[in-house]
């Protein structure tokens, strides 16, 4: 099983890919995906972070099949 | 409650009086507040020739509607709905309409304020600027105050 | 800057649109703000069957004209409108249309707030309820919120 | 030369008619006018008095030809 990543805006553009698979296991944590995905890049100060489509802190501990997504300060509206 | 993701241009006050024509509760209807966001052709000092619209399919959605189930439950709201774009916009063209209804205009004016501000906030949209042969993610939201 | 009494009822949205569409400057516009205010079925505990609406021929178009250049002058505005019925209203009739825009939100919705309760608190109009089998003038215009 | 007063909604009804004119006399003010078109009658503690289409108080000295109007709080929007 696995974790769902996905990176939008300008975050997608500097990581080069919209979408990710990380393998699941138990105790994995948002940043330790933002860490394997990205392959130890800094996470940026102003990053947001989506589980499941709803904002969850990056200590937050995932579930397998859990969908985790990235993006920077929006600007909707 | 509506609440859409569009694609291609619309009518943000042919869409509001459709949307308001179909409410039920005509009778107890009595303040309606809407807010029109708009691509204007300057932003930050730079000439802005269009702007390209990201969203996170799924999440907006579902976002927009709890900043719209949150404002209902805030106060005595009788109806509201939300148009975002999203793609190729250009000048002039409208980017979100707000509009709210109520017994009463406090209501219907103060739900529709903390429905923009709340979507400017925390709602998954990104603009990209396209200027006069460069291109820049805007990096956050402003105020909405002039200087 | 318009400002007009209409004595027949007329299509909030469609005259927002209207007048919007006629605006010159559309690469300058960010934001706009209505306000819709229309008859309700329900007033202080009465059954409400219509309204007879009375106005100052004169001095209610130049007081109107008055709030929209201090609107005008206290926020950098693009351009605002005003529209208000006199006569004979139904029930779910427009009573009143604000329309302001600006290049930022805050400046439209702040502007469109000052002149609707600007109108609502010295604008010489005055509403008379044709109840079921009675009549009453309206004492005075309330906060705007549901008690 | 002459006052031209007019009154508006409840008020209009309570008086009984919709315009009036005063006779214009030097030192007139905006209670005079009232007292005068009225024929004494109380002036309400919520009335509002327009001098020539702009609010004014109750104390205004008028000047010949001006137009006062008298009437109860607004209601419009």
């Amino acid at each position: 099983m696995a974790i769902t990543v996905k990176f939008f805006a300008r975050l997608r553009e500097e990581v080069g890919r919209a979408d990710d698979v990380v393998a699941f296991e138990p105790g994995l944590s948002v940043t330790d995906v933002w860490r394997s995905a990205t392959h130890g890049r800094a996470m940026p100060e102003s990053l947001l972070v989506a589980v499941n489509m709803a904002y969850a802190r990056g200590d937050v501990e995932l579930r397998d099949g859990d969908e985790v997504a990235f993006f920077p300060p929006v600007t909707g509206g | 409650m509506q609440v859409q993701i569009r694609a291609e241009p619309f009518d943000p006050h042919a869409e509001m009086g459709r949307y308001q024509a179909g409410l039920q509760s005509r009778g107890a209807m009595g303040a309606a507040a809407s807010f029109i966001g708009m691509l204007r052709d300057h932003n930050e000092g730079a000439a802005v020739r269009e702007m390209q619209l990201e969203h996170y399919p799924g999440m907006t959605e579902k976002h927009l509607l709890d900043i719209c189930s949150a404002a209902m439950s805030r106060w005595p709201l009788i109806d509201c709905l939300v148009l975002h774009r999203t793609g190729r916009i250009r000048i002039g063209e409208t980017i979100v309409l707000v509009a709210t209804w109520a017994a009463h205009r406090g209501d219907a004016m103060d739900a529709c304020r903390f429905i923009i501000e709340d979507l400017k906030l925390r709602a998954p949209f990104w603009k990209k600027e396209r200027l006069e042969g460069s291109e820049r993610w805007v990096e956050k939201n402003t105020s909405g105050y002039s200087l």
